[in-house]
């Protein structure tokens, strides 16, 4: 995206493809970790930066498509898209009406993920009734500005393009995957990703299970990640600074909330690591503990008991909590596609893709946190870079 | 007596702080309609003056809306910014009006929830405090 | 340059509350300089007393506006039926300001709307600190250049008092003791002799103790022959 | 007070015409006096409604409008050309963002929805009135000149990226090492100040002995970490003590390493007096892994607090474990210390352990970065803010991550904070990049909505001086303050804290700003 | 009675009071005091020890009043305001009553710049109607201007000086009125030589009831010659005397005896105005002379109560 900004910027027509209904990658799950001041998450950098490209006649924006062949040849690679339908018109405003109405459980239309762009709703047409024998029509009525359209229809469009930028990004770790730390089993364990989904929507942060605000939290780093079992043995690189942002956040909203933080190493992306202690230092109500929590088992009147070795001697702790967050790592995404195969994108053992100068020769960038852990603020950076690059490679061509 | 409607004014940046407020707007957030939004290049340029000019104009409360700190788009602004509406403040609880009826907030584009909560606790507030001087205007 | 600062709106509007008519004057000098009384100030205070008055249904008209340097007649001059427009008028200048206006027209009432303070310093944006007093009789050629009258709670005259511990002064420990700082000063002067030398008792008769003082430049005085109509009779 | 107004109501969104009563807001505008023209049309953005739009404009001598549509990002910069061409300054054009700011927030409510998008157009006609045309100036650049500050991975990075974009790169480097990049190439050199502005800068700089001018458009700050100025206790007990990225480069040149060998991560652990930015541990663990596998037999240590291996650098944590080199952890209160009457012998206390240990050493090596010295000269020429840390502060990320709060300085690597060579090199590029374009545009615009000081108001306190974060305002020639148009952006910061209401900001005057409200608030027209 | 003092007795007896003053000397020599404290004995019912009279540095009038009660005659301590702040006031109050002085003569001071210290740095922490209150609220609350309370408060009889002579002459009575009301029991006037306008005054104190309220002993001073006179015609502000009287002095072939002769005139008149309840002799550097005016003013013996 930052990428295609920059390249829409020199003047260079940009082809977006983007497989779900909104652009914004991970960072439309992630919420501002600000409330007063700034901490620098950078997700509202990658937002604006999807508006802009949005909004910029230079970019083709294709949502909700994916990439079914490339031919490429040494100057130019003809790209086929497939580009599903959405169901919904550009005159959607997003009030939400229809999801309400929606009788489907789990829904079938919905909002653009979390802070994505297009504001647009988009039907899920396997689960939609409409295209079941029901007719149902529920949401079109509701629409104030008749935006659902059922007739929308999948398209094939063919771009002849002279590079290829690669960033499928990364999807986060599901927590429940090493079924540790009670994850699936009790409704109020949730991962970081949900906590910043539901910061994201509504600035506050409830006990899944009874809706209450939660008056003690602990935030569990390294969840997934520098683990051989998940066969995540790498540092996520960003889950530190993210989980003490939204540690801080959630102070921030409720000065009362106790909050421990579990962590091994505190790796705050390049920020001076005593910032976060210090800070947490000066508030009573934070508790930053060296150690990896074993167990999460049920406690009395709905809390939860979490077990662990103590930092300094390792005797075992059992606290109660009404909340626990599991700071989970990431994977690269889609590496392994077969589009990345006909590219010729290389893969490591973890599944980052990585190209080299030939293949960027031949006009084929990797770009993002697919090429290996990194946070927004890198990802941007390095987008920058290789947006750079690529005008070199289309100069060098002519 | 009939329930007073509220009139409030926002002095709302035309970056982050816009962006927020129209962002809220198209995640289908409703707000109070009792707010009235002018816009300035950044809650840095807001004075002093604005905001109690604004109260005796007739508005029941002012809030300033401005980039978070250390992210603002004029690097500096909407620090200065609370430092004039804190300055209000103290100026008006000097002179015994509730110096909650000036306020500032924070926040980031990509943040749909802030503007709506923030119309809301200024409207709470009108609803606590009603108007300045009941019935001082038909004397 | 004078340091002033507002006094407490509360107070002020006590001050008015009898008059109907209220003419607040601020001034472009030092007061502004040190955000006491500059056209800004005027406004916000005007614009607080109008919302204080409807939250308390009183009424009372106010003008506000600043002159250039109000301890000086002419500016007031140019402003008079302004001033005299008015029951009251609320200087918002230092208490010359309020002074002179109150010699111009003695029979007008005029306020004082700040409390005047020091002869400061801006060592930064918002922060005034006091270095002198106007004792009318400078000695910190041997000082350093640094002056203990203002600056020492003691205006001592020959070093620290048994009070000054890690260079803080004891009446108040976010100060530091300007003996302490005297002596760094005259350190890297390399005039540390002075330290030794012993100050005979201070001639207080050239500051406030000789009463009032009036500075004159007999060169500048015009003789009466130059003098114009009013002046002639002042 | 003479104008010709023309108010324009998008449709585009269906849901305002749904909810408003469009005719209303019509009605109310005709009536307003010196509004000569009215209408309603279906999408702003469409080329054939713009064309009538323009044509009433040029029957009714219009010269300013009032637009009801949504925010301007989504209005196609079509309509203000159009406007443009018409004759009608682009800061004569009053954008009404009724659609977020009325229609889609209070889609529940009609009649207050009615009502405020009444007070909005009402407010807005008010101001339209008050506006004034601006010109936006354009100034050439008078060179290409790209000035990169410090020839590390960084520095090299951005010449390369620079030089691709077809500006000229000068490349500031303190030390007398070889450097191999694009463009001039000035060794033993830097920055002792700077005049002007992004596009216009003058700079003089030190090259060898002697002084020079320069002149650059653009700016990219890579000055780096302060790798070899060490101070704290440890570094004072061992004065052999290295800095790591010198151990580095030792092995690499295949010296013989005098074991034991220790890494601490900071000269200061206690962290009592040295402001040290941050560890550079994937530099750290890589060092190490070398060193171990040239000589197995040399015992390594590496002492730390927090072992921050990022990312894939963690492997090489595991790695380094693996191949024998032993990691202590310590906390503030058990800090590696020296005694002075047993050098060459360190105590500190293991964190997880919990007992006392005595490493003899032959060689200790810190790896932290304490930031560069030079980055204070450098903040002062340009007069750009720094961090706690002595670092080079990035601006608001709005304005490009590697973008510092003034135009046309960009600032990359280590200058900010410690970064592994890549993350260093791709901020390179990308400052790099962003600096090339920003030169090749050849000219900055500048003008338009900025602050303009009355000079017979102003007291010349300096306030304004000190609170603008451009340096824009200062006292001029006349002992007033003035406005340097160029690096004037508009926030109006001066305007709002000046004690003597001296300075306007054009476009948002007080006056404009108070009657806006006044009318909003349901003050009459 | 307030401080059960001499002076307070002979006011509550109804008789006509005398009191005189007693200058310091300019040393640390105590003999003066004992010389003029015998010789004064019994001729006056208290003596005013001047505190560093017009800002010349004397021995302290704490001391001088101990040191002539040794000879059993009854000070009257006067306090300036110029040399001390209210700490020092109060704890010298303190000590006073501790050597048992009971009456306190309240003053703001004169300038320094009239005496032999012009390069004093001066105090001025209160003027004397503030001291008055303080005092007062000392005695009888027992509770100091800083709201310290305190156990053994002194017990003082406490009198105040005015001028009927000073302008604004309207501000005079006021002032005097001020001075009651802040808790003074006597007063002790500037020197008297014009008559008329001394009983002017009187007539406004009367009409104001205050002569009910506060003892005044109306002041005289006996002159050595025609130059004196002269002198404080014009020398002294805010003291009036008449060209007659200074004719008078001009024209006496024995200056000495005119000017005793015309103290006593001015005693003998000042005893039938309404309201003047005693005199006060100050008898600068002629202390010697006020046992002979105190006679022939027929004002001896001093009554006595014990």
């Amino acid at each position: 995206m930052t990428a295609a900004k920059s390249l829409v910027d020199r003047g260079t027509r940009v082809v977006l493809v983007e497989r779900t209904e909104s652009l914004g990658g991970m960072a439309r799950e992630l919420t501002c970790k600000g409330l007063v001041e700034c901490r620098n998450c950078g997700v509202c950098f990658a937002i604006d930066r999807a508006s802009d490209v949005l909004k910029d006649p230079m970019a083709e924006v294709m949502l909700l498509s994916e990439v079914s062949s490339v031919q490429g040849d040494g100057n130019g690679h003809a790209v086929k898209i497939k580009v599903s339908p959405r169901y919904v018109t550009d005159d959607c405003i997003g009030c939400g009406k229809c999801v309400e109405v929606c009788p489907v459980d789990g829904k079938a239309i919905h909002p653009p993920k979390g802070g994505g762009q297009p504001r647009i709703h988009w039907i899920d047409k396997s689960k939609c009734l409409h295209f079941k024998r029901a007719k149902c029509d529920k949401c079109a009525s509701v629409c104030p500005t008749k935006a659902v359209d059922y007739e929308d229809r999948a398209r094939n469009v063919t771009r002849n393009v002279g590079a290829i930028i690669y960033a499928t990004g990364i999807d986060p770790i599901d927590a429940c995957e090493t079924s540790r730390l009670g994850c699936g089993t009790y409704p109020d364990v949730i991962s970081s990703v949900d906590a910043e989904r539901i910061l994201n929507q509504n600035g506050r942060l409830l006990r899944p299970s009874d809706g209450r605000a939660p008056k003690k939290i602990a935030v569990v780093q390294c969840v997934g990640s520098r683990s051989v079992k998940v066969g995540v043995e790498y540092c996520s690189k960003f889950c530190c600074k993210y989980a003490t942002k939204i540690s801080q956040l959630l102070i921030d909203l409720d000065p009362e909330v106790n909050l421990d933080f579990y962590f091994m190493d505190l790796r705050t992306l390049y920020e001076p690591q005593d910032e976060f202690k210090s800070w947490a230092k000066g508030k009573k109500t934070v508790k930053l503990i060296r150690s990896m929590p074993a167990v999460v088992s049920k406690g009395k009147d709905g809390k939860l008991l979490l077990r662990s070795s103590g930092d300094v001697d390792s005797e075992i702790a059992e606290l109660e909590y009404d909340l626990i967050v599991l700071s989970v790592g990431m994977r690269p995404s889609g590496a392994a596609s077969n589009i990345a195969k006909v590219l010729a994108i290389g893969q490591d053992k973890f599944g980052f893709a990585s190209t080299n100068r030939d293949l960027e020769g031949k006009g084929v960038f990797v770009c993002g946190a697919v090429a290996g852990p990194m946070d927004i603020e890198e990802t941007a950076v390095r987008a920058i870079a290789i947006a750079a690059r690529v005008e070199d490679a289309k100069e060098a061509k002519q | 007596m009939a329930e007073h409607m509220p009139r409030i004014v926002c002095f709302c940046c035309e970056k982050h702080g816009i962006d927020a407020a129209v962002l809220a707007a198209r995640s289908g957030k409703q707000y109070d309609a009792s707010v009235r939004i002018v816009t300035v290049p950044c809650s840095g340029r807001v004075d002093g003056i604005h905001l109690l000019q604004a109260l005796d104009d007739g508005a029941d409360a002012v809030f300033v809306v401005g980039c978070l700190e250390k992210n603002c788009y004029y690097d500096t602004g909407s620090i200065e910014g609370r430092k004039r509406v804190n300055y209000v403040k103290s100026m008006l609880s000097e002179a015994g009006i509730e110096k909650e009826r000036v306020e500032m907030f924070n926040t980031a584009s990509t943040n749909a929830w802030a503007f709506p909560e923030a119309v809301s606790k200024m409207v709470e507030v009108v609803r606590r405090l009603g108007p300045i001087g009941k019935g001082g205007e038909q004397q | 340059m004078i340091v002033a600062k507002r006094k407490p709106v509360n107070e002020i509007a006590e001050m008015l509350a009898p008059f109907k008519k209220v003419t607040v004057i601020g001034c472009r000098s030092c007061v502004a300089i040190c955000l006491a009384g500059g056209e800004k100030e005027v406004k916000m205070l005007v614009s607080t007393l109008k919302v204080k008055n409807k939250k308390e249904g009183r009424r009372q008209e106010f003008q506000g506006f600043v002159v250039e340097r109000q301890c000086e007649r002419e500016w007031i001059k140019e402003v008079e039926e302004k001033v005299l427009d008015s029951e009251v008028t609320l200087s918002m200048a230092c208490s010359l300001g309020a002074q002179t206006i109150g010699d111009m027209y003695p029979e007008h009432l005029t306020f004082p709307g700040l409390n005047t303070g020091i002869f400061g310093v801006p060592e930064e944006q918002g922060v005034w600190s006091e270095k002198c007093v106007g004792c009318g009789n400078c000695i910190i050629h041997t000082t350093g250049g640094i002056c203990p009258i203002s600056r020492c709670a003691k205006s001592m005259l020959n070093g620290p008092c048994g009070g000054s511990a890690d260079r803080k002064c004891e009446v108040n420990l976010e100060v530091e003791c300007a003996w302490a700082a005297i002596y760094d000063r005259l350190k890297i002067q390399n005039r540390l002799d002075l330290i030794e030398k012993v100050m005979p008792a201070k001639d207080w008769s050239t500051g406030h103790s000789g009463g009032r003082r009036v500075y004159t430049r007999e060169d500048a005085k015009l003789t009466p022959h130059q003098k114009k109509g009013r002046e002639v009779v002042q | 007070m003479k104008a010709a107004i023309q108010v324009v109501l998008c449709k585009c969104c269906t849901e305002m015409p749904a909810l408003l009563d469009m005719a209303m807001l019509e009605k109310i505008a005709s009536e307003t006096p010196m509004v000569m023209s009215v209408k309603t049309v279906d999408a702003i953005c469409d080329g054939k409604n713009l064309s009538e739009i323009i044509r009433e404009v040029k029957e009714r001598e219009i010269d300013r409008a009032v637009v009801l549509a949504c925010q301007k990002k989504d209005i196609s910069p079509a309509l203000f050309k159009a406007y443009t061409r018409a004759g009608i300054n682009e800061f004569m054009i009053e954008l009404v963002d009724i659609r977020d700011q009325v229609v889609l927030p209070h889609q529940d409510d009609r009649a207050q929805a009615q009502a405020k998008a009444e007070a909005k157009l009402e407010a807005a006609l008010a101001r339209v009135v008050m506006l004034a045309p601006l010109v936006r100036s354009v100034e050439e650049m008078k060179t290409r000149n790209v000035v990169i500050v410090g020839a590390g991975f960084a520095g090299m990075a951005a010449a390369q990226a620079a030089a691709k974009t077809g500006a000229h790169t000068i490349l500031l480097e303190s030390s007398g090492k070889t450097v191999k990049a694009p463009g001039v190439i000035l060794t033993h050199s830097k920055v002792l100040g700077a005049k002007g502005y992004g596009g216009n800068f003058q700079l003089s700089i030190k090259a060898g002995e002697k002084v020079e001018e320069l002149g650059a458009a653009a700016v990219v700050i890579a000055s780096g970490g302060g790798w070899t100025k060490l101070k704290g206790p440890l570094a004072k007990a061992c004065k052999e003590a290295v800095p790591l990225y010198e151990l580095y480069l030792s092995i690499k040149s295949g010296n013989q390493i005098k074991g034991p060998v220790i890494v601490v991560d900071t000269p200061d652990p206690a962290g009592k007096t040295l402001r040290v930015q941050d560890y550079a541990w994937d530099e750290s663990l890589e060092t190490v892994i070398d060193l171990k596998r040239r000589s197995p037999e040399t015992l390594i240590y590496v002492v730390f607090q927090e072992m921050r291996a990022f990312g894939l650098s963690e492997l090489a944590y595991k790695d380094a474990a693996e191949l024998g080199v032993k990691f202590i952890r310590y906390d503030k209160a058990g800090a590696p210390r020296i005694d002075p009457n047993l050098p060459g012998v360190l105590t500190v206390k293991d964190f997880s352990q919990g007992e006392k240990l005595s490493i003899k050493f032959g060689t200790l090596a810190f790896a932290s970065i304490p930031a560069n010295p030079d980055n204070m000269t450098i903040a002062d020429a340009l007069r750009i803010p720094m961090t706690a840390e002595g670092g080079i502060r990035r601006g608001s990320v709005q304005r490009g991550p590697v973008s510092t709060p003034r135009p046309g300085v960009y600032v990359c690597g280590s200058a900010m904070f410690p970064k592994p060579r890549e993350v260093a090199q791709a901020e390179g590029q990308a400052a790099g990049a962003m600096a090339g374009e920003y030169v090749m545009k050849g000219s900055i615009e500048f003008g338009g909505s900025v602050a303009q000081v009355t000079a017979e108001k102003c007291s010349a306190c300096l306030t304004c001086v000190r609170t603008c974060p451009y340096e824009a305002p200062f006292i001029g020639t006349a002992s007033k303050a003035e406005i340097k148009t160029q690096l004037c952006q508009g926030c109006g910061m001066c305007v709002g804290i000046c004690p003597s209401k001296a300075i306007e900001l054009h476009h948002y005057t007080d006056d404009q700003i108070a009657e806006e409200t006044r009318v909003l608030l349901g003050g009459d027209l | 009675m307030k401080a059960g003092s001499n002076l307070e007795k002979v006011f509550g007896s109804g008789k006509f009071a005398v009191t005189a003053e007693i200058g310091p000397p300019q040393s640390a020599n105590p003999e003066p005091l004992t010389h003029h404290a015998k010789m004064l004995k019994g001729y006056a019912d208290a003596f005013n020890l001047t505190d560093n009279q017009t800002a010349v540095v004397r021995l302290s009038s704490i001391a001088s009043a101990v040191i002539i009660m040794r000879e059993g005659i009854e000070p009257v301590i006067q306090m300036t305001c110029r040399d001390r702040n209210r700490i020092a006031l109060q704890s010298d109050l303190f000590g006073a009553a501790a050597l048992g002085v009971k009456n306190v003569l309240c003053l703001t001071g004169d300038h320094q710049i009239f005496g032999n210290e012009k390069g004093a740095k001066n105090v001025f922490d209160f003027d004397s109607i503030v001291e008055l209150q303080v005092f007062d609220q000392l005695r009888t609350a027992g509770k100091q201007v800083g709201g310290e309370v305190v156990k053994d408060p002194p017990k003082m009889y406490l009198g105040c000086a005015e001028n009927p002579f000073a302008t604004p002459y309207e501000w005079r009575v006021s002032r005097l009125a001020k001075k009651v009301a802040a808790g003074a029991d006597f007063c002790q006037t500037q020197a008297i030589f014009d008559m008329d306008m001394f009983e002017k005054w009187m007539d406004e104190l009367r009409a104001r009831g205050l002569d009910k309220k506060i003892h005044v002993l109306a002041g005289v001073i006996p002159m050595k010659s025609a130059s004196a006179a002269r002198y404080m015609k014009n020398k002294v502000p805010g003291m009036i005397v008449p060209d007659y009287i200074v004719d008078r002095m001009k024209n006496a072939k024995d200056a000495k005896e005119e000017g005793i002769k015309l103290c006593v005139e001015q005693i003998e008149h000042l005893k039938k105005v309404k309201g003047v309840h005693g005199v006060h002799i100050m008898a600068v550097a002629w202390e010697e002379m006020v046992p002979r005016i105190v006679k022939e003013a027929g004002l001896y013996p001093r009554p006595s109560f014990d």
